[in-house]
């Protein structure tokens, strides 16, 4: 193992694609000459040349349009947007023509583009450069939802991305590039689909998203020394989701909490708890809880900010108010 | 050009005339779902443009799609099959009039989103400029689509890089029931590609022979790496937006019959015969072929299976 | 009461508001010369002229971002989306900017403007002009979503959706605009957040969304004649949610299923269903279960599409399954 | 242009390099959350353009906000105040830096969306001209932002309409790390104002005189409803992209050194000087008021209250 950050396990992970294989390009605004806004393409352009990794015009829409037409006739793009946020821009090209070339001409085309992203707040950047949008993508048919938490699993799974042949949106934390990690020296790639359970319980199932799983631990930990057993779940992937572990883990647990910093209304944790209630309802001891934004904009001012987004200690205080 | 060249582009116009004449037949008997947006009165450009390209190079499509298909080659059967929703469609049903795709033909697509399909061909470009294979890509799109932003952004970006794209308005003056006066204040489109830095240039888009020529020169300029030009070719739609719209409401009849008198199969037709490239009873035999060939693909369309339910949760992931 | 058609009902709704107020306006594509692709503005632009009624070019994001505009200086503008598809288009100004610009201004401004688009599949029109979605806005604070059934919903909640100083999603279902439907006659209005029960029963609860109401209603009106009792509840509008109507009726019933033509996966009968689970948790005798599109694009061949999207047979088929 | 018309620029072109001095102190300090787009270097184009603005006129500014909303006539304490995340902001510190709106100004907001901004600006402009209230709406923007869809699609709306907006580029070269000349083949922005058929011009956005003047005949031209000009003002940023940036990678010292010595201030210093319109003495006193007024902006700032944890969940709706 080796100590890194989450931007640098990122930045290696498209290095070790790149290398792999030339097919593989970066498409974003200021991804070339400083390497990105947040750090994970250093390097990369003096490395595979301007044409392989291209600093792009404001232009989201259209540069996403332009890696499906690379990814169409042979390439397989990396196409970074700035913020999450500016999904609301490129929101065609990614629901109406990535996520349905493929189908809509018979299974002739295939797509093989991922699109990367930071989310959540935490940095004071306010309402537009702040969101956590995975539920407008994990709804849309033909794309994949990749929501990695820590820097190993970051880079494990933006590898399988990048060699998937299908549309993946990458939904990386910005309150994560800076932290160090432990990751693998050798090689390695994390499937998509598989949860991870990073904190073995009996009382309660948390299952998280991105850095919420980091936080989820800490409760967890914290929670232990109350005698207060947690499983904690990294969901990794929302499309595939992997039903089976969570279903597993509340037959066992019979408590149930989602975690996402996404807005909790309309969210991604009504579905996660819908499509596994069939399989849960008889083992349940409590109702299914889930904890996410709150539902207003995210504010800039960090005295209003911390209030609407999950921590350790609200995951902390859910888990007692269920358990107690 | 050769007189053999010449033939197949009347042919091709001549294809897409009966083929989309067929479509409406069947519209109106009620055999086809949905919609479909008929390219009768615009076949010139198509054809003209696709002439000029190279078996490996690419074309995009749009909602108007069926000429731009037939012109690339796709083929009749297929096409009918998938208008009406049948398997054997070239989208096993799927897409429809507005979404196929022949990929091996290089037609990465129809589109249903307006101005959408202008960033893809310009990702095609990206791809054979980093490759160097020389391909060309056309992208169409109408005088509406002009005025989204993705042709902004594409054109611009096309320009600066030099991609090998070669990006033809069709101006038939309408986006649905809005004529183009109304939506935007300049008389030629093609003076906005002075805006990237591109070349622009507006030609009579029912003179086949000059569509043709001049696609052909901008097909040459990209393949030698000097970067996108935008054609703007006037024509007219002589139906409704789609099959189903008499286009009473927002245009007059004399406009219509105006640009009907410039029919580019006329046109190309007086053309040949006054050059004595071709003789009357060689055009005739050519239409003939065309009239059994849309008749075949009719029945073929009509005879075909529609797809197992089953199938529509196929095809989503590769 | 008066039979009229859906989309006169929504003319009759704009007309009136235009006619009262002459700060409402419409924009869109198409609105003018052919009075709007479904018809639902025919003869305005004669009687309020081209400057209340406006045909747009296809511009979808900025023309959105242009009733901004209008609204915060005074104006309440209508916008008309042609397809609830170009959302994707425009995302950027719906849930970016006028979702967003009273929040992050402090409440020094308001934003008066609807927004109205068709959704659902049943015409052949493909996976581009046939996508319902709700899901996207409803998951955004600060925008209003409504669903109305009926002709008489949609024009008694339109007026509501033009009077209300907020910005409101409006989603008509492109398979009524040519029905036929009894309207009140004197002038009315519908509150938003008050859902509706259209049918009663005790034996199961269903809550839908859109012209699934109508459908849902069929399918009870079927069940009477089994003896299978079935409340019908129009849920009218999404945001802001009627909740206690349905925890009401499910504490009854003590079965619960949703029914929307929103892709099923990561769709708003997740939500729905979480956010009364607290409440009806113990009262339930069954899981609660939803019915919704299956998550592919809409194919374009009805031999395919009338298989992923639900209709009444198939609401008939799932309460058979819930009940027993 | 009277003297006290001319002091009033300087002191606004102060006020502003002022304020953006002790806006990247406060950062240095750790005091301020989150991050700010400095403006200084182009205060001549904010002060020039909103010297040229009547009372009830609005404007629409970008993330790189606070020069427009002082040349506008925002205040600076409730603008530090929102900087600073707090209660007594323009935004009750719910937007910040980048999203600061004072309505009784006619400030219809920042944007952090890079080209939002500009069709809500167009709808201002669409308001004025349906009601004939004859106000007038600048919409400020970014080189980069000329490649967003929004800017293409608004001026064509704009043109053809022939609505009071007056479009105003600030071509400072660069987008964060990207130089214009790497993703726009044109030299001149302003060219694009043909494809849509308004006027378009380039300036040196260093010169306040010029931009006043441009503006003022823009102006002039939108209130006799004659429509929209785009006017493209030639500047530079001096610090970085925001006060986290230290521009070291993609620009050279000399580059930065040679537009200093195009100071927007120092030159209308020299021209008030030379041409014996104030004595350095004036100015100096202008500069010490506006040096005192900023440091009580800073204190009213620092010593203002956080909200409560409670006041996120206000004003979502009305
Ligand atoms: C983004 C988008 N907006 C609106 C529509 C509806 N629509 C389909 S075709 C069309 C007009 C297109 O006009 P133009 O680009 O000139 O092409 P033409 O139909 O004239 O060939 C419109 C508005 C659409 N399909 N996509
Ligand atoms: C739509 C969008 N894309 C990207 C960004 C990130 N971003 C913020 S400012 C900026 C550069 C803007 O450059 P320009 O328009 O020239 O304005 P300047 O910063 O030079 O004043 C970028 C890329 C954003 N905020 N919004
Ligand atoms: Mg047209
Ligand atoms: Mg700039």
């Amino acid at each position: 193992m080796k100590e890194i950050t989450y931007a640098d396990a990122i930045c290696e992970a498209l290095d070790e694609e790149m290398a792999k294989d030339e097919n593989v390009i970066l498409l974003g605004e200021d991804v070339g000459i400083i390497g990105g806004n947040f750090k994970t393409s250093v390097g990369l352009r003096d490395k595979y040349g301007e044409w392989r990794v291209k600093d792009t015009p404001i232009s989201e829409n259209s540069f996403v349009g332009i890696g499906i037409g690379c990814a169409f006739t042979g390439l397989r793009p990396v196409v970074e947007l700035m913020f999450a946020d500016f999904l609301a821009i490129s929101m065609d090209q990614v629901a109406n023509q990535a996520a349905k070339l493929r189908y809509m001409s018979g299974g002739q085309v295939k797509v093989p583009l991922t699109i990367r992203m930071p989310i959540g707040g935490g940095r004071s950047s306010a309402a537009q450069h702040s969101q956590s949008l995975q539920a407008w993508v994990a709804h849309i048919p033909g794309l994949k939802v990749v929501l990695p938490s820590t820097a190993a699993e970051a880079k494990g799974l933006l590898k399988t991305a990048i060699a998937d042949d299908n549309p993946v949106i990458f939904m990386e934390h910005k309150m994560e590039y800076n932290k160090k990690y432990l990751v693998p020296k050798e090689e390695y790639t994390i499937p998509f689909g598989q949860a991870n359970i990073v904190h073995e319980g009996e009382d309660l199932t948390i299952a998280a998203t991105s850095n919420l799983v980091i936080k989820s631990k800490e409760a967890a930990q914290e929670l232990d020394k109350e005698g207060i057993k947690v499983e904690v779940i990294d969901l990794r992937t929302l499309v595939p989701l992997d039903k089976e572990t969570i279903i597993n883990s509340v037959k066992k647990t019979g408590r149930l909490l989602i975690v996402d910093e996404g807005y909790l209304n309309f969210g991604i944790s009504g579905e996660i708890a819908l499509s596994i209630m069939n399989d849960v309802f008889y083992y349940l001891d409590a109702p299914i809880m889930r904890l996410g934004t709150a539902s207003v904009p995210l504010p800039f001012s960090p005295a209003l900010e911390f209030s609407v987004i999950p921590d350790t200690k609200k995951i902390y205080g859910k888990v007692k108010e269920i358990v107690g | 050009m050769t007189k053999s060249e010449m033939l197949r582009m009347y042919e091709q116009m001549l294809r897409i005339r009966e083929f989309e004449n067929q479509v409406f037949e069947l519209y109106k008997q009620g055999l086809m779902p949905g919609l479909a947006h008929l390219y009768i009165g615009e076949e010139a450009v198509a054809v003209g443009a696709c002439a000029a390209l190279n078996e490996n190079d690419y074309i995009v499509s749009t909602h108007r799609g069926h000429g731009h298909l037939i012109a690339r080659g796709a083929e009749t059967k297929p096409m009918m099959a998938e208008i009406l929703g049948k398997k054997t469609g070239y989208c096993k049903g799927k897409g429809g009039s507005m979404h196929i795709v022949a990929y091996d033909k290089g037609i990465l697509g129809a589109n249903g989103i307006v101005g959408a399909g202008i960033p893809i061909a310009t990702g095609a470009g990206y791809k054979s400029k980093l490759k160097g294979t020389k391909q060309v890509t056309l992208s169409f799109f109408g005088d509406a689509a002009c005025n989204q932003g993705t042709f902004h952004e594409s054109l611009n970006m096309a320009a600066v890089w030099k991609l090998p794209v070669v990006y033809i308005i069709e101006n038939n003056l309408y986006g649905i029931s809005v004529n183009i006066n109304r939506v935007t204040a300049v008389e030629d489109l093609s003076v906005r590609a002075k805006g990237y830095g591109m070349p622009g240039v507006t030609i009579d888009g029912n003179n086949v022979l000059q569509v043709y020529e001049t696609v052909r020169k901008a097909v040459t300029r990209a393949r030698k790496d000097e970067g996108p030009t935008l054609i703007e070719c006037k024509t007219y739609r002589w139906k409704g937006h789609h099959v189903g719209d008499p286009a009473t409401e927002y245009r007059s009849r004399d406009e219509e019959n105006e640009w009907k008198a410039k029919c580019p199969i006329k046109t190309f037709e007086s053309y040949l015969l006054k050059n004595s490239i071709a003789e009357e009873d060689e055009l005739e035999e050519i239409k003939n072929s065309i009239i059994n060939e849309i008749q075949k693909a009719v029945q073929f369309a009509k005879e075909s299976p529609y797809p197992e339910p089953e199938e529509a949760f196929e095809d989503l992931f590769a």
